[in-house]
């Protein structure tokens, strides 16, 4: 493939988006999905074909696409270009690919909902961006689909706009990442004043031309992109926007919330890995923040009881991980976990939505269970996802999750062990929350007849519930069997495909990163390694050589142990001895502060909203507004009414009077031309 | 006469022409009424005015006495300025318009052209823009009588004559682009190199034109078939009902004077004006006094012709309604005008 | 000779000019106007504009001003009413107008050697006619604007007609 | 021999004239006429200046003085014919619609 057939990668989609968005509407449901379908995977197809040359091609490092001048103006030019490197490939990879069985998914999930153009229309809108994110060649075009995908992101969670909490979410997603883009755009600003320009290729070339560059400013830039990646990528502390956008239908927040818009943080640290390589300090606070975010939405994780929820909190901190990752400077190891949760995250909440889809809208696991035999696909392909993500082997989250932690352990730094411990215990948590999920899902005693019966409609997800009752009557019909199934049902073949090839790849997509202690290439590392070696002189790189293959089999073993230890926790708690758990923690306060997300929110509630509620309502209503916005404007307007009463009389609404004024006016001017001309003579 | 300047020779000698054409016009049109008058009759099968000399011949003058010494009758409500002054522009609209026409070849006298007025150079549009002031003397009539009938007469006959008015000027366009001026002179001396072969009408190809120009003249001097204004069935008598006496006599030769002065443009434009129809087939006889006097003998003969069918007309056609009048004048003679123009441009243009 | 005429005409102009603004009735400031339009024509004729001339008073005098008596007789308008509605007209208008005429004329006459003289008789070189040279410069130069004049003319007429239309 | 001053001049006259007239007049076809006072008066001013540079430009630009003038009038009129049929009047004092 010729670069210039780039373009149409994020183009297609957008073609997508363009269709439905205008026309949409008019056209029947088939035809809307067939459209967005059809553009998708087009585009999905061009990047297998990329690849395909890419790799023929004897795998160069990029090829790129400069195409016409975007701004230009003296002193500053930014080109509108594409450029595609192996990390580039697979990102392209994992968002048409699993962007692609998404929207397969929805036309069976969202088959009933009101807006149904809408919504594709939305989600190829956020495919173009997400592409134009992942190829852009400069910090602007990257900001350009950053903006992008945060638009999308903010129509998809509001989805359902009628909902008070549905457009409240989307509200706080929308402000929360503005605060992250507004440290994106200062990085930016000192981005130009120091290189003059913004294109990737120019900037990482002026770095490295300079190896005496270190700190200073580049830790500035490093530490407002890193502000910037938090927000996106939900880290501490901007991560509060993440679990609310779990408003939003479920295959948005499998695309969007879990496997690649909120990914889009670390690919832009990964992307400008040259500049965090010269910045220890931002390094060390990257690695920070993703163990803390990590252990800490993990914490919240485990006593969530809304499934989309838990996934969320999950989601938050498998970020937190890839954080980690970066933070190390493994960014291989953070990409590959990123590929690998994507196919795994993505799965569980598509399984999860099925699961909603069964129950006609439930979202709370307390009235789940015993779902095992009612949904055996789902069942089946959660189980694989709850594995993989849990870190058993040979599933994908072992190899990724290991290769993360092991890293970490080998880091040049004090706080390397420490690191590695704190997400060790994540890993147990994560094994332990998951498990608790699978557990109070599908075993057990089940719980939720009457509860659908009686609130089968409720307000979790009011038009899905509504719409969902037809699908529950021709299912019993064709089963045949409406003695007892009564309302629970598999979902559609449309939603299980992708189920089963996303399950496929959440069984078998870490193989391609098994290390070399287990015997394998580590091939996603020599893939990624023309990317990130560029600074491989760095001294704070970690240097795998220098750390044994023993150790990495020891650590691999006890992060596998870990892993074990939370399922058995899990298997205690939730099948053997269900409700222990529960009696014991009930009254516990640190029980309430966790199910209370550690009182984050109202945190943030007291600390910030409030005190600015507060001043706007006294100082700025009382004081400026009052006193100096209404008091200079009710002076203008004295003024104003002053003035054009005097003006007003010249507005008389009478010819004659117009001619009046303008036969003075007229003298006038000829008064100053005749001085004038006669004076210069 | 020797010791005379050049100016002032030039000033007595047109002074004279002034007057003598002057003379010549009023007797003319006190004989076109009686022309009418005698025609209309026969057309009528009836003798038409015979009492008064032989064969009726002082008619004019009788009528005219007894026009002249007539109570002079002035309404009380009318605007008395412009009540006067109407038929005084329509009168002095009409007679100027002569002034320009040439009768005759080109003889000088002591270096003035004694067979014309004045020689302009933009002739035709002097004639067209006195025509149109002409309109003044109507409309201002009917309006200072204070009477309805008179303003529905002089309404009617300033639209029609406005309306009319574009037809006739893009008529002569044609005769216009043939000769190449816009002097009467020019124009005429245009068509005399052949005789009638050489005359707008037929070598020019103009007939339509010409077809187009007696429409349009017709209704410009208000004559039947276009004589709403004056129609007395509708209107008593039209924009002049008020007038009596003098005045009503000045409107009256201005009808008439303008007919003499449309049938001397049609003349001049498409019949040659003062040539012989017979070109040079017929040697040169007689003297230089003959051969001076024979071309004002073709054009009296060529505008007695109009005359004749201007009468002949008024007594055989019944008149338009208003309506008709008026789409006729639009939809019909302008555009026809205007595609002869085109028609004409484009075959000068492939000639050369 | 010139001086003559222009004197006749200028102050036939300007009393005509006075009339109109001095008559009570539209129709007298009409015929005022016209009297205005026609010694203008004569003006444009001693300067060597005869075709101008002929088509001030064909245009002007003959269409232009028939239409506005037209109107005036059509609409039966009387004579104006002193009607005060306007005191900017006066308070500003007046000494704006009387400013403008003084600045003018001062201008004028001050600069009047500039301005050179006038000859009776054609204005341009003699080898061709007025007409003429009119004609070639409108017909080659300046088609386009002569195009777009008639253009003007169909829409005024089409928006005349529909404007004056009597309302079904 | 005549000072093309005194022709200017005579134009600036009647075009003070006009909007003198302009200003005092108050019915709307009286006024209308005094734009076209105006107009001459500016016409005047073209021919003489075309007298004087020996140009034809200036005489042409009056001819589409006067078309314009004539497509002005026609319109110009028609709109006072529809105005004095929805207000029966003819005096702008008493044709304030922009007011208030």
């Amino acid at each position: 493939m010729s670069p210039q057939y780039l373009w149409f990668i994020p183009l297609l989609p957008f073609l997508g988006f363009l269709v439905n968005g205008t026309v949409g509407r008019r056209l029947p449901r088939a035809a809307v999905a067939g459209v967005a379908l059809l553009f998708t995977g087009l585009s999905a197809a061009l990047v297998a074909w990329l690849w395909a040359t890419m790799k023929a091609a004897g795998a160069p490092l990029s090829m790129s696409v400069a195409s016409r001048p975007w701004i230009s103006v003296p002193g500053f030019h930014v080109d509108f270009a594409f450029s595609v490197d192996h990390l580039t490939l697979i990102m392209l990879g994992v968002v048409t690919g699993v962007g692609f069985l998404i929207h397969l998914y929805s036309v069976g999930y969202m088959a009933h909902e009101e807006g149904y153009w809408r919504f594709f229309a939305y989600l190829n809108l956020f495919m173009f961006f997400m592409l134009v994110l992942v190829l852009a060649e400069s910090f602007l075009l990257l900001f350009v689909g950053w903006e992008g995908v945060g638009l999308a992101s903010y129509l998809l969670i509001g989805f359902y706009f009628t909902k008070d909490s549905a457009s409240n979410a989307g509200k706080k997603a929308f402000v929360v990442n503005r605060i992250g883009d507004f440290g994106f755009l200062l990085a930016m600003f000192l981005t130009i004043a120091h290189f003059g320009t913004l294109s990737f290729s120019s900037v990482f070339a002026q770095i490295t031309a300079q190896p005496e560059l270190h700190g200073g400013f580049l830790t500035a830039i490093a530490l407002l992109l890193v502000l910037g990646a938090a927000g996106k990528s939900a880290q501490i502390p901007l991560y509060v926007w993440l679990p609310d956008a779990m408003e939003g239908p479920t295959p948005v927040s499998a695309l969007i919330h879990a496997a690649t818009m909120v990914t889009a943080g670390i690919y832009m640290v990964a992307r400008s890995h040259v500049l965090f390589d010269r910045s220890p300090l931002a390094l060390s606070i990257v690695a920070v923040i993703g163990a803390a975010t990590a252990i800490f939405a993990a914490c919240i994780g485990m006593v969530q009881n809304d499934i989309k929820r838990v996934l969320a909190y999950s989601t938050v901190s498998q970020l937190g991980y890839m954080f980690m990752g970066c933070g190390v400077a493994a960014y291989s190891a953070a990409v590959f976990h990123l590929m690998t949760h994507a196919f795994f995250k993505a799965l569980l909440f598509l399984a999860a939505g099925s699961v909603i889809h069964a129950l006609s809208g439930e979202q709370d696991m307390r009235v789940m269970g015993g779902l095992r035999k009612r949904i055996p696909v789902t069942f089946w392909t959660m189980t694989i996802a709850v594995f993989a993500i849990a870190g058993f082997p040979p599933f994908a989250g072992f190899f990724s999750k290991d290769e993360i932690l092991y890293q970490t352990f080998a880091w040049h730094n004090p706080l390397a062990k420490l690191l590695w411990a704190v997400g060790l215990l994540t890993a147990a948590m994560t094994s332990f929350y998951m498990f608790r999920l699978w557990y109070k899902t599908f075993f057990g005693a089940e719980r939720f007849s009457e509860h659908t019966d009686a609130h089968g409609h409720n307000d979790h997800a009011p038009i899905h519930a509504r719409k969902d009752t037809t699908l529950v009557m021709e299912a019993e019909h064709d089963s045949g069997q409406a003695t007892h199934a009564h309302g629970v049902h598999e979902s559609p073949w449309i939603m299980l495909a992708p189920l089963c090839v996303l399950a496929v790849l959440a069984a078998v997509g870490g193989w391609v990163g098994i290390p070399e202690a287990l015997g394998g290439h580590n091939e996603i590392q020599h893939f990624l390694d023309p990317v990130f070696a560029v600074t491989a002189h760095a001294e704070n790189v970690a240097n795998v050589d220098e750390v044994s293959h023993s150790l990495e089999l020891g650590l691999a073993a006890v992060s596998v142990l870990a892993a074990l230890f939370g399922l058995f926790l899990a298997d205690f708690f939730y099948r053997r001895k269900p409700g222990t758990l529960g009696a014991m923690s009930a009254n516990s306060g640190l029980y309430r502060v966790v199910a209370n997300k550690f009182y984050v929110d109202e945190l943030y509630h007291f600390a910030i909203v409030k005190p600015l509620e507060y001043g706007s309502r006294f100082l700025l209503e009382n004081v400026v507004e009052r006193g100096v916005v209404s008091g200079s404007a009710r002076a203008l307007a004295f003024i104003t009414r002053g003035g054009s009463n005097l003006t007003q009389r010249m507005q008389s609404g009478n010819i004659r009077s117009y001619a009046g004024w303008l036969a003075a006016g007229a003298a006038v001017v000829l008064f100053i031309m005749a001085v004038t001309s006669l004076h210069l003579r | 006469m020797n010791h005379l300047t050049p100016f002032q020779t030039y000033f007595l000698i047109t002074l004279l022409k002034l007057v003598v054409v002057l003379v010549l016009t009023l007797t003319a049109v006190a004989y076109t009424v009686l022309l009418e008058r005698k025609v209309l009759g026969r057309i009528q099968n009836r003798w038409g005015p015979s009492r008064v000399g032989p064969f009726g011949l002082l008619q004019p003058l009788a009528d005219g006495i007894k026009l002249f010494l007539k109570e002079d009758l002035m309404p009380l409500a009318v605007e008395r300025p412009l009540f006067v002054l109407a038929p005084v522009i329509a009168l002095g609209c009409a007679l100027i318009s002569i002034a320009v026409v040439p009768f005759g070849a080109l003889t000088t006298v002591k270096g003035v052209d004694i067979f014309q007025v004045s020689d302009i150079n933009i002739g035709l549009l002097v004639v067209l823009g006195i025509t149109s002031i002409g309109v003044y003397g109507i409309a201002l009539s009917g309006w200072s009588s204070n009477n309805k009938y008179s303003l529905l007469g002089s309404l009617r006959a300033t639209a029609q004559m406005i309306s009319y008015e574009l037809a006739l000027g893009l008529s002569l366009v044609g005769c216009v682009m043939r000769s190449q001026s816009l002097r009467l002179r020019d124009i005429v001396d245009s068509q005399s190199a052949h005789g009638m072969r050489s005359w707008n009408v037929i070598g020019g190809l103009q007939i339509v034109g010409f077809f187009i120009y007696l429409m349009a003249a017709y209704a410009e001097t208000n004559r039947a078939p276009f004589d709403l204004p004056e129609a007395e069935s509708e209107l008593v008598a039209g924009y002049h009902t008020e007038y009596s006496s003098m005045k009503f006599a000045m409107f009256f030769m201005a009808e008439y004077a303008n007919m003499i002065t449309v049938a001397c443009v049609a003349t001049l434009l498409f019949f040659g004006g003062a040539s012989s129809p017979f070109g040079h087939l017929i040697p040169d006889f007689g003297g230089a006094i003959v051969q001076a006097v024979l071309p004002i003998f073709w054009f009296v003969f060529k505008v007695l012709c109009f005359l004749f069918l201007y009468i002949w007309v008024r007594g055989t056609l019944p008149r338009f309604r208003y309506d008709q009048l008026m789409s006729f004048g639009w939809k019909f003679l302008l555009p026809l005008a205007m595609a002869n123009i085109l028609v004409t441009a484009l075959v000068l243009a492939i000639h050369g | 000779m010139q001086l003559v005429l222009f004197l006749i005409f200028a102050v036939l102009c300007v009393a005509g000019a006075l009339n109109l603004l001095f008559q009570r009735h539209p129709i007298n400031s009409a015929l005022s106007l016209v009297v205005v339009m026609m010694s203008l024509a004569v003006i444009y004729w001693t300067l060597g504009a005869e075709f101008l001339a002929a088509a001030q008073v064909i245009v002007y005098a003959g269409a232009v001003m028939v239409l506005f008596v037209f109107v005036v007789m059509l609409l039966n308008a009387g004579e104006e009413e002193r009607t005060t509605g306007s005191r900017a007209a006066y308070i500003a208008g007046i000494p704006g107008v009387a400013a403008i005429l003084a600045l003018l004329t001062y201008m004028f006459m001050h600069e009047r050697a500039a301005l050179g003289y006038a000859t009776l008789g054609g204005s341009l070189n003699h080898t061709t006619s007025n007409i003429t040279e009119i004609s070639r410069v409108l017909f080659t130069e300046l088609l386009l604007p002569f195009e777009v004049t008639s253009i003007l003319i169909l829409v005024a007429i089409l928006g005349a007609v529909v404007l004056a239309r009597k309302e079904q | 021999m005549v000072p093309i001053a005194y022709y200017l001049i005579l134009a600036a006259v009647l075009f003070c004239i006009g909007i003198g007239s302009f200003l005092i007049k108050r019915n709307i076809i009286t006024i209308f006429m005094s734009i076209e006072l105006m107009l001459n008066a500016v016409n005047l001013t073209f021919v003489a200046f075309a007298h004087q540079w020996k140009l034809v430009h200036g005489q042409i630009f009056v001819f589409f003085v006067m078309v314009v003038a004539a497509a002005e009038a026609a319109v110009g009129l028609a709109i006072i014919i529809a105005i004095f049929r929805a207000r029966q009047t003819l005096n702008v004092d008493q044709i304030n619609l922009m007011k208030n």
